[in-house]
């Protein structure tokens, strides 16, 4: 078993990233409303780790998600992908980008498209990156299908998004950033449209594909007791701002930002429970 | 954004779109096959006439010139002589144009408040007779063909029983006697609106309710109006107060969305019923080449759909808090 | 002394294709001033619960079976009119954070006051006004945003002026049904605490419906937790979290993530909720394909409701 | 059988879901027999001519009429004041109705689709110009256009008709068709296929055209009314096709002739063709409504 490779290299390196939206509703006033979404954020996330971002709905943290995911432009700062600047990727090199990075999306009922059967919504990132022949192709999706616990794929090959529960449908969507085998995943809140006992599960599942694909994470959630469960490291970020960092045990044993406080303090308490059982 | 500020923008959007059919209709008059000075000037005029109005109009000037004559010849109101009644066009379309007015917006204004108050009740009653019967019956109305209707009313209430006339806006002996005051020609000038607008708003109300209707049945299925419920409202002060007002908006844009369309049964209901307004001006100087007056119609038409869309907006914009701001 | 008694209530609602039930035979009671958590997944049947007490199900939804007693009264024999007196002057709501509660084209205030003046048509308007700006006060919004519209407010205020909405009537019992999904976590918290201080200040009985089981337990004396339609487990929350019963419940509570790991979560969860879902016949324990602990009997014969103490009782065969 | 090919095929699954909520629909069941009714009638129009040539609907005269006539058994429905038969007019009425209708509706939302699906993907300048462009044509009334051009044309057949109206006629889909894909685009799905790498041609062909294509088709049968009463409503006014005969044109000759207080048999059936095949259309159109649209069948989700 090979044990943890250089573990100080760096996969991902945001710096100082900006980025601000226009309110659209005022575009017409004399002074348009400018909102920053990041204010010059800076974070690094290393080859192997699960990193967390945390915070509120409207802080950023998705903002962030799209940008390195290069789904929208930023104004100012850079974001450097494997020591590559992801900002000016054109062509083969974006392609060769969007193979080793994959997103988990936040809503398993919108994410995949109605009108594509399970087997080719698998099959188009294999077709787009004209990845193996037609039967590696189906064995590759067979195995991305297992890989996120949909057993036996076969079954699955013909559903539609609309014959699977939710869970099923997550688990999907998993499968289908998992053909492309990346490098980096961004899971973005995959969890927080499910029943609490399917939750639960799906992050298992995220904690079993990370341990033996070896990926990168970055877990997006709004939810603490979420980003101590599953992460090694995480970020707090507060309306655009990141206001804390660290190890997960640190800031939450010892937060040292005044939200990150305001946080721990929101979280359900069950001292009545506390008293009468074991930890 | 404040309601100020609303009108002045789409005033300005309907500026611009005013200013490209202006210009569209005049590459449109001087790009097609034949002779753009035959077209504006009447053959029949004396060759001293013609050269002056030639002159006057800028025919004999390159393209780009006679377009900025056209436009100054716009600004200033001049649209040249209607070949058909030998006088300025802007006379014709001065008497005219609230003709056209009073009957549209009449007939609009009367449909669209029909449609919303019927609508709203029908859709109350959803899945009983009332509604299937309501529902195919504004089917059957909104479908119906506008010139044959209008022919139908004319040949059942005009010529079989009788009562009305057949035809104009006002009946000539009346006007021309001095003894018949204000009050006798207003009813007379009602008398003989009555079945147009008839004809008119038959075709919108079937429309306007239609589309109330399943607005009304969308807006009861929100939550604001379990809300209500749950506040312990009256069925009639949820349906007046809070379903009523909300699910009347999509049939204010749609009564927008719809004026040009309107404005084309607008101008079949005037020629059928021979109603003197612009839309029937428009289609007879079509047919008997009477291009200056055509052109000019055809731009004043376009003026009252754009402040008639103007209105409409204004009017969502007062009935929706969320526009304006 | 009881507040409301519910009895075998049975609520299906009418699809294509046929009758479906979704709230099975449930019975519970409520204290006046206690406050009672119903949890469950998202369709098991506890908004519909809600919504039948005060019989305001959409059209398709039939209360088939029961009795609502409320005060001694039951919800299910009086008249429309009757009943239109007892919403919101002696049963409130608090709705779901992400539903449009408010009408979008009225004033806030407007709202309010509506609510009061149908229900006090003596009340004068500056009267009615003047009340719902003591709630204001009450819930921390400042007075002068009374008479702006909804979408002036953000998601949290509007949440906070539905709680004093809820309380212009003094009403005896306030059903609030989700009343935090779809906001941030501080701000959940607030309308949590907002909840709880109201209830403990103004005794009110609260019935708290939430998928969330943490939040539940933080605000209410009694839990009752719903799978597919059926009560499963109930009792005070101390029993329930503490020594839960029902493999359901237990399965909730392993899963349910916090701070500093009271819950010890690495053995229990199951891996079984892909499986496909097939019918199995109605009277045996709708939880059967994912329970751990079933055994051959589960199969054959029906759950049995198990009294463990007087307060705290599962409808399980397995359970002691 | 078919329920179990359905199984296999999504397609056919959700076609026969359709077709069953459709068919329960009294509204669309009466479209639908509405339609067939037209179409039979459009199909019989090649059948007179054949009798006799004196049953062209245009060029065939009876020798021994010389003013129009009622019903009678050589002309069931009459004559017109030449002596032609007014059925064998009203048959290739319905062909030519369901010609323009279709050819033009077709034609409509073809533009619509793409330019809605390309302002609406494409957005900012793109979108703003498209949308000013179509504000334009959608304040212009059609009808009145079509006549302007005529006038300076000169006589338009009926190709050249069915193009105009289509010309004026899509930006109402553009504008449906622009909003679906703006929520589509929102839609994760969208970015995931971004995130895999998809071009923005194979996104929009493959992404949204299937989700959107639904309400085009839906659209096009309220387009198919518009186009037969503006092209019935130009051959009215006398700008119609003179080389072919369509109801329009009918009710313009028992108009202008002066005949419709003395010739019932010939005012009405015309127009309660136009006004009927119209209403067939629209039923279809409202009952597809109610199938596609969720949010009309709300009750079934909710559990």
């Amino acid at each position: 078993m090979e044990t943890k490779s250089r573990p100080t290299e760096t996969i991902l390196n945001v710096d100082q990233v900006h980025k601000t939206y226009q309110d659209v509703r005022s575009l017409f006033r004399k002074s348009a409303l400018t909102i920053t979404a990041l204010n010059r954020v800076s974070l690094e996330i290393k080859r192997g780790e699960v990193f967390g971002l945390v915070g509120a709905s409207g802080s950023g943290k998705t903002t962030l998600a799209r940008l390195v995911l290069k789904l929208e432009e930023f104004e100012a700062g850079s974001i450097r992908f494997n020591e590559t600047e992801i900002r000016n990727l054109k062509g083969k090199d974006l392609k060769a980008f969007r193979r080793k990075v994959q997103l988990i999306p936040q809503d398993p009922y919108q994410s995949l498209n109605p009108y594509l059967s399970i087997h080719d919504t698998l099959l188009e990132p294999l077709s787009i990156h004209k990845i193996g022949s037609r039967d590696t192709r189906t064995k590759i999706i067979s195995q991305s299908l297992e890989a996120a616990g949909l057993n036996p794929a076969e079954d699955f090959f013909t559903r539609y998004p609309h014959q699977l529960s939710g869970g099923q449908r997550q688990r999907a969507a998993i499968a289908r950033a998992l053909v492309l085998k990346p490098e980096f995943m961004i899971a973005d809140e995959p969890t927080s449209m499910l029943d609490a006992s399917i939750s639960f599960n799906i992050f298992r599942l995220l904690i079993k594909i990370q341990k033996s694909q070896k990926v990168t994470f970055l877990f997006i959630t709004h939810d603490l007791a979420a980003a101590r469960f599953f992460c090694d490291r995480i970020a707090v970020i507060y309306q655009g701002d990141i206001v804390e960092s660290g190890t997960t045990e640190k800031v939450i044993q010892d937060p040292k930002s005044e939200y990150t406080r305001a946080l721990i303090r929101a979280q359900p308490k069950f001292s009545f429970a506390k008293t009468t059982r074991p930890t | 954004m404040t309601l100020r500020r609303l009108i002045l923008r789409r005033s300005l959007e309907i500026l611009v779109i005013f200013f490209l059919i202006l210009s569209g209709l005049f590459f449109l008059f001087h790009l097609a096959p034949g002779d753009p000075v035959s077209r504006m000037v009447d053959p029949s005029m004396s060759p001293e006439d013609a050269e002056l109005l030639v002159s006057q109009l800028g025919l004999d000037q390159p393209l780009w010139l006679r377009y900025l004559y056209y436009l100054k010849n716009f600004c200033t109101g001049d649209f040249g002589i209607s070949f058909h009644y030998g006088r300025p066009v802007v006379e014709v379309i001065g008497e005219r144009l609230p003709n056209t007015i009073l009957l549209f917006t009449t007939s609009i204004i009367l449909s669209a408040l029909a449609g919303i108050s019927w609508g709203k009740l029908v859709a109350w009653y959803k899945g009983k007779r009332v509604d299937t019967v309501v529902t195919i019956t504004s089917l059957v109305c909104h479908t119906l063909f506008l010139p044959w209707i209008a022919l139908l009313f004319i040949w059942v209430f005009a010529y079989k029983i009788g009562g009305f006339p057949l035809n104009g806006m006002i009946s000539p002996e009346l006007w021309s006697d001095p003894a018949s005051g204000w009050f006798v020609k207003a009813l007379d000038i009602l008398h003989h609106m009555l079945l147009p607008l008839l004809t008119l708003s038959i075709i919108h109300v079937g429309e306007y309710l239609l589309i109330m209707r399943s607005s009304m049945l969308e807006t009861l299925s929100e939550d604001y109006i379990l809300t209500a419920r749950a506040k312990g409202l009256s069925e009639k002060r949820i349906r007046n107060r809070h379903a009523g007002p909300n699910a009347s908006l999509p049939v204010v844009t749609n009564v927008g969305l719809s004026l040009a369309f309107s404005i084309n049964g607008g101008a079949l209901t005037e020629t059928v019923f021979t109603w003197p307004g612009i839309g029937r001006e428009l289609i007879f100087a079509v047919s008997n080449n009477d291009y200056p007056l055509a052109l000019a119609s055809f731009l004043f038409i376009s003026i009252v759909v754009l402040v008639a869309n103007l209105v409409v907006d204004v009017l969502y914009a007062y009935l929706d808090p969320r526009i304006r701001y | 002394m009881t507040l409301l008694e519910v009895e075998n209530l049975s609520i299906a609602y009418q699809t294509r294709g046929g009758v479906s039930l979704a709230v099975d035979a449930a019975s519970f009671s409520l204290e006046k001033g206690k406050s009672l958590g119903i949890v469950g997944e998202s369709g098991c049947g506890k908004t519909t619960i809600g919504m039948g007490l005060l019989r305001l199900l959409p059209e398709n939804g039939i209360i088939q079976d029961g009795k609502v007693l409320f005060e001694g009264q039951d919800l299910l024999q009086i008249s429309e009119d009757e009943m239109r007196t007892i919403r919101w002057k002696k049963i409130s709501m608090i709705f779901q954070a992400a539903m449009n509660a408010w009408n979008p084209v009225q004033r806030v205030g407007e709202q309010i006051v509506e609510a009061i003046r149908i229900h006090y048509p003596d009340y004068s308007r500056d009267r009615a006004v003047k009340e719902v700006e003591d709630l204001y006060q009450l819930v921390d919004i400042p007075r002068n945003r009374l008479f702006n519209y909804p979408h002036e407010y953000s998601g949290g205020m509007k949440q906070r002026a539905i709680i004093a909405m809820a309380l212009t009537c003094h009403p005896d019992l306030i059903i609030a049904d989700e009343p935090t999904t779809a906001l941030d976590v501080i701000v959940q918290d607030q309308i949590i605490q907002k909840i709880k201080e109201i209830q403990k200040e103004l005794s009110i009985a609260v019935i708290f419906i939430s998928h969330d089981i943490g939040m539940v337990a933080e605000v209410c004396h009694d839990i009752m937790v719903m799978y597919k339609g059926k009560i499963v487990e109930v009792g005070k929350r101390e029993e329930v979290f503490v020594t839960p019963m029902h493999p359901y419940t237990k399965s909730l509570l392993s899963s349910y993530l916090t701070l500093d790991g009271v819950f010890d979560f690495e053995d229990k969860a199951n891996e079984t909720v892909c499986q496909p879902d097939t019918i199995i016949d109605s009277h045996i324990c709708g939880y059967i394909q994912h329970c751990q602990e079933a055994d051959s009997s589960c199969l054959r014969e029906a759950p049995r409701w198990q009294e463990i103490t007087p307060t705290h009782k599962a409808l399980c065969r397995l359970c002691k | 059988m078919l329920k179990a090919l359905a199984r296999k095929s999504h397609t056919l699954e959700r076609f026969l879901e359709g077709w069953s909520l459709f068919y329960e629909n009294t509204v669309g069941r009466i479209g639908l027999f509405l339609l067939l009714f037209f179409a039979l009638m459009a199909v019989c129009s090649y059948i007179p001519p054949l009798i006799d040539p004196m049953y062209h609907p245009m060029t065939g005269v009876d020798p021994e009429v010389f003013r129009s006539t009622p019903p009678s058994p050589t002309h069931w429905l009459g004559t017109d004041n030449i002596g032609r038969d007014l059925l064998s007019q009203l048959l290739t009425g319905a062909r030519i109705a369901f010609l323009v209708g279709i050819t033009a509706a077709f034609m409509s939302i073809v533009f619509g689709t793409l330019i809605g699906m390309i302002a609406g993907y494409a957005g900012k300048v793109l979108d703003s110009l498209l949308m000013r462009f179509a504000d334009m044509i959608m304040v212009m009334p059609s009808l009145l256009v079509v006549l302007l051009l005529s006038s300076l044309f000169g006589q338009l057949n009926i190709w050249i008709i069915v193009l105009l109206i289509s010309l004026f006629r899509w930006p109402g889909i553009a504008r449906v068709i622009r909003a679906q894909t703006l929520s589509l685009k929102q839609r994760p799905f969208i970015d995931m296929a971004r995130v895999a790498g998809a071009s923005h041609l194979r996104i929009v062909f493959r992404h949204i055209l299937p989700n959107v294509l639904p309400m085009a088709l839906l659209y096009m049968t309220f387009r198919v009314t518009s186009a037969i009463i503006v092209e019935a409503a130009l051959a009215f006014l006398g700008f119609g096709d003179p080389n072919t005969v369509s109801w329009g044109m009918m009710l313009q000759w028992v108009w202008k002739t002066g005949h419709m207080f003395q010739a019932p048999y010939w005012l009405l059936p015309p127009g309660i063709c136009i006004s009927l095949i119209t209403l067939s259309f629209y039923m279809m159109g409202r009952a597809m409504e109610e199938v596609l649209d969720p949010r009309l069948r709300k009750e079934e989700q909710r559990i």
